[in-house]
């Protein structure tokens, strides 16, 4: 097995020193940190995804090989740095306003770091302008609005709405999720995309943004 | 005046049964809970709109049509009796006024029922416990606080016949530790932070009850138990796990009883059997007639002990046959025939065992549920002399409980389950024996999480 | 090759179960009805949208969500067995390609849910009687009819594992009486007229099964006795009408059966343990798990002695937990545990004695529905020897038993109910004993509503 | 008891022929055949519907008590059109396009002839442009449209635009009724009115054209 197959299967076991020490290692040998953070940590991560769609892992074994990737990133990070690499995509992440639920939400972002895309996730009970003011400062590829109520998620379609009225929507893809939520109903408020769980998410924003599953 | 619950309500298992309870109580219009009849709790909540003041005449429309379809329903079915949960909204309980405005128009329609056709039935007000608008949540003062007591009051004085709450202290640190598959973050989460917030909060709710003369009914471990559910159920937490949890969250609702309340447990409690093993009060519980709300792996045995059967929340929107809210009630009504049909001919132990036996070797969960299971947890609690004593051995039973069905080759379970169960057994065996160790080592790990100051510590 | 049923296919009323029928069938995938198991039938149609051309693809999308959702539910559930259930809708059995785009779509779903899981199930398929978009009914002949011909076909050779349809013949007339409250019409819609469209149908249904190698499932009265329940539960028709009315719609149903079906008989069909006594074959039915559709008085009574438990009708909206379907599934799936425990653990005649005991003295409709009643109907159709005087004698049975449970002091009627007991009494013993002189008389006040030339008279 | 009110009686205890005599007797004694049809008549017809209601009276208890009904006003007609009576208004039924039930409509009718009404049904499976031609032909005061499935229920909408294009939605006003049809459904569309049943319908009927309950 190559080093950078042992990096990724490491992650998928949790093994976060190791992962931390291999990435040291091939760092040290002269391998191109994109291509670290592409073959070791995302395909791994990848590989991690499917066990965790397929029933075969959990979630704290799912985060444990985050935490991995977290450890490697820190070291990759000023290499990727220095040669102006791009991150996968910038997601924004809320719950809209009045609504107090955020464990859907948390899983979310946590799925799609390990997909190897950053988050900004701006909490619970968050009021359009905010999340405004985020895309403003952030200029995230995805907005993601988690709503658990019907009596707030037409939260959602204000936020949409206000995001248009602020000229920001054709810079952001919007995504909506949460128990009352559809696919219709995604339709009907403007949003481009919904997923039913958290796994279904992190496909559907590769899939707005155009990301193949390997990274 | 604090209880202190040191023993079982009932002698044997065999001694819970639905529709009884050791300690019946009658509430509302005349309805008997726990002495001999199962009634339906049937609750629904508003279909997709805003909630503000702008929206509030469509607001007040949903509810007199509710109303008004439990009157004509009720008649229809032949109910004997009929428990309605009125389950405020987060804007309704911040607007203390609001809640109580619909507090009014649903007690307005039960005491027509009970004029017109004699309808035995009570209206359960639930406000929403909002103390974790803020993060860390600010649980003893504040805005929010202020709220949730004002809420309580209001719909007390407007016609509340009983109170409950889904309590959220400690929430903030088990949705954490359960991410993480953390054992000991859940323990202490729910055997030493939300024991200390339902005291302090359901010491309150008492007090507003008996001002008012109503019943302060009970707790639910929902933001806890039915979490880790819900997470196993998306394949996202093992089954052993969240039936664990279910176990371990009996002590936090019991804290409830220990402050004065009385019964009925809050539906989507089901730790329900637990409490009345413990307190001998009557219990709501929903399964299969929940499936509009949530689905869940103890469908039929969730129903094995329960004094009333709900359908946790459905929205009021139409149906083929007529609205949602009148469909989950008649299904109710059928399930309450035949627990009644069971109790009158004498064969309801042979109906508990087909409702236990259905379910309990189909998942962890189902089997932490019967009432042998039942009756062992309650027992591990009541021998314990704290909460977090009583939440680790409640644990340990649960586990105790699995392990022995696994041997008894009764249940299957996949291997990674396994795994679980022994790493979950490990944690509890690790428990310190002094709750002041577990709070420092804790505090290091989630002290960013909650403020201690809200659960006096 | 018409069959006669002379005699029951059960010695006495105790040997009615659920799960078990004197003649098993398998079908589909390896799914076997009637020896031991009862299995869900889901049932399930669009929400509001329009069905064209144009909507098409969103109409797909349905299909293939509702298909998905049964392959992960039912693995989710622990299914032992399934049978789905797709009834066309008018437009899909008007352009058979349709009806039979969405069959292939079920199939492939239902074959994947056997391949990845190992389900036992099958796909049910129901077009449309379109018939009637003519009045008078055009039946024989006529774009009306060879569209429902070819839909059979198209929907056998895209994979449909069985066919069924709720047939309308008679029902033009049915209608009129039941608004008068004329059972002497009612008679002769469901005696004359009825049997003679079905035995026309069924003869060409059973055609086209053997041809394809598939089962010739059964018929349903819906649109006579179901319309009368409905109107019963709406204030409309007294309750004993409509009770009647069921009893008496067994006849034109078991023609079906004389024609070469087999059964499962169709979910809405109540009058199914008429048909399982006489003709031995597996039934399904539906009742409490189908308030998504419709209400009824006869929600635990209709499972007695089911080997499909089904939920008629739910539109694919989202519910708090997740589809409706879904939702419905899981309620079904719930009520089949319990049917099967009781058959593994021998105490199926204890549970079938609750689902009976529960409703019979609730109503008159659910009184005609237990084993005992249905044994005297039954056994009342078979001594008779043509399909006017079997309908008579049903009728005449159901009002004995009516009679008799009132003078048991069992069942209580307001007197209204007793009034048109009695009338609907004289009526049935001044029935004409030839059958020309009903078709006589009928002709001259119902005449206008229907053509002879659609019964062959 | 005077002659009106054992008339109305008469007419709820379904005795036709005793009906037609009674109103003979009044016009040979000179009463208002607008009064007989008020006070004796629609009067009688409330209390039916009052006993429907409340659940005393069945549907073909109803039907007798109509066809008395229409014995009565067949001796009544001639005298109100030579008084020039106005009916109490004119009322279009039908189910929409490519829905085949029709019991539920003809319920309706039946009510609303009970309740004083004219009624021109024209059947089921009707398009929008035969509505549209009899609103022109019979210019009815209420159009109600029923429908009973998911799938037709939106051909109640089609309907309504239709007759609004046709320039004539100001001249009438539309009920909509059926088992999926509900309130709110009902105000999306531009109805003016819902009835979940055939008694209510009646009641939405005179509440829409300002007819009290007595006629
Ligand atoms: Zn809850
Ligand atoms: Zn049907
Ligand atoms: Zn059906």
């Amino acid at each position: 097995m190559n080093e950078l197959d042992e990096l990724a299967q490491c992650l998928g076991q949790g093994q976060t020193k190791r992962v931390a020490d291999l990435t040291q290692q091939l760092l040290d040998k002269g391998v191109g940190p994109q291509r670290i953070l592409n073959e070791g940590l995302i395909a791994g991560m990848a590989v991690v995804g499917e066990k965790m769609r397929s029933g075969e892992m959990y979630l704290p074994e799912v985060l444990q090989a985050a935490s991995g990737m977290q450890a490697s990133l820190r070291l990759l990070k000023p290499y990727l740095v220095k040669e102006g690499a791009q991150p996968l995509g910038k997601i924004l992440l809320g719950t809209v306003k009045g609504d107090m639920h955020d464990i859907g939400k948390n899983l979310v972002g946590i799925m799609l770091q390990g997909a190897g895309f950053e988050i900004v996730d701006l909490g619970l009970n968050v009021p359009p302008q905010k999340f405004i003011e985020a895309i403003t400062d952030h200029t995230p590829a995805i907005v993601g609005l988690s709503a658990m109520l019907t009596t707030t998620m037409l939260n959602m379609k204000t936020t949409i709405d206000a995001i248009g009225a602020a000229g920001l929507r054709s810079q952001v893809k919007v995504i909506v999720g949460g128990a009352p939520v559809s696919q219709k109903f995604a339709e009907e408020i403007g949003a481009d995309g919904y997923a039913r769980d958290a796994v279904l998410a992190v496909d559907k924003v590769k899939q707005l943004l155009g990301v193949s599953a390997q990274g | 005046m604090k209880k202190n619950f040191t023993q079982l309500s009932v002698k044997t298992a065999s001694d819970l049964a639905f529709g009884k309870a050791p300690k019946p109580i009658t509430c509302g219009f005349a309805l008997r809970l726990g002495s001999g009849q199962v009634y339906p709790e049937l609750n629904f909540t508003l279909p997709m709109m805003t909630l503000d003041k702008a929206h509030w005449a469509a607001v007040v429309s949903h509810y007199e049509e509710i109303g008004e379809m439990v009157r004509r329903a009720s008649k229809r079915l032949h109910l004997p009796g009929l428990m309605i949960e009125f389950e405020l909204l987060p804007p309704m309980t911040e607007h203390p006024e609001w809640g109580a405005e619909i507090t009014s128009i649903l007690q307005r329609h039960l005491r027509l029922a009970h004029e017109e056709s004699g309808l035995s039935c009570a209206l359960r007000v639930t406000p929403t416990d909002i103390r974790d608008v803020t993060r860390p949540p600010e649980l003893r003062s504040g805005k929010a606080w202020d709220a949730v007591r004002q809420s309580f009051d209001s719909c007390a004085a407007a016609g509340a016949d009983l109170l409950s709450i889904e309590s959220v202290g400690g929430k903030e640190v088990c949705d954490e530790a359960m991410l993480y598959g953390d054992m000991e973050g859940v323990v202490f989460a729910l055997g030493v932070l939300a024991p200390r917030d339902v005291e302090f909060l359901w010491n309150e709710i008492v007090a507003i009850c008996s001002e008012h003369k109503i019943i302060p009914g009970g707790d639910s471990a929902c933001g806890f138990a039915n979490t880790a559910m819900q997470l196993a159920s998306q394949g996202m937490l093992p089954e052993v796990f969240a039936a664990i949890v279910r176990a371990a969250s009996a002590v936090r609702s019991l804290v409830a009883y220990e402050c004065g309340a009385v019964g009925p447990s809050k539906d989507c409690a089901y730790e329900g059997p637990i409490l009345k093993a413990i307190t001998g009060t009557p219990i709501s519980m929903e399964g299969k007639s929940a499936s509009c709300a949530h689905f869940s792996p103890v469908g039929n045995v969730a129903a094995a002990m329960c004094d009333l059967w709900s359908n946790e929340s459905v929205q009021n929107i139409r149906l083929l046959s007529g609205s949602a809210p009148e469909a989950f009630l008649e299904l109710l009504a059928y399930d309450c025939r035949l627990f009644n049909k069971a109790i009158e001919s004498g064969t309801e132990q042979t109906y508990q065992k087909l409702l236990v036996d259905s379910d309990i070797y189909e998942s962890p969960q189902a089997l932490v549920l019967s009432p042998d299971s039942t009756f062992r947890i309650a027992s591990a609690i009541v021998k314990e002399p704290t909460h977090y004593r009583k939440t680790a051995a409640a644990s340990r039973e649960a586990v105790a409980i699995i392990r022995q069905a696994i041997d008894d080759g009764k249940l299957q379970l996949a291997e990674r389950e396994s795994h679980w169960l022994e790493r979950i057994h490990s944690s509890l065996e690790a428990l310190p024996q002094h709750e002041e160790d577990l709070v420092g080592a804790m505090s290091d790990q989630y002290g960013r999480l909650y403020t201690p100051r809200s659960y006096g510590l």
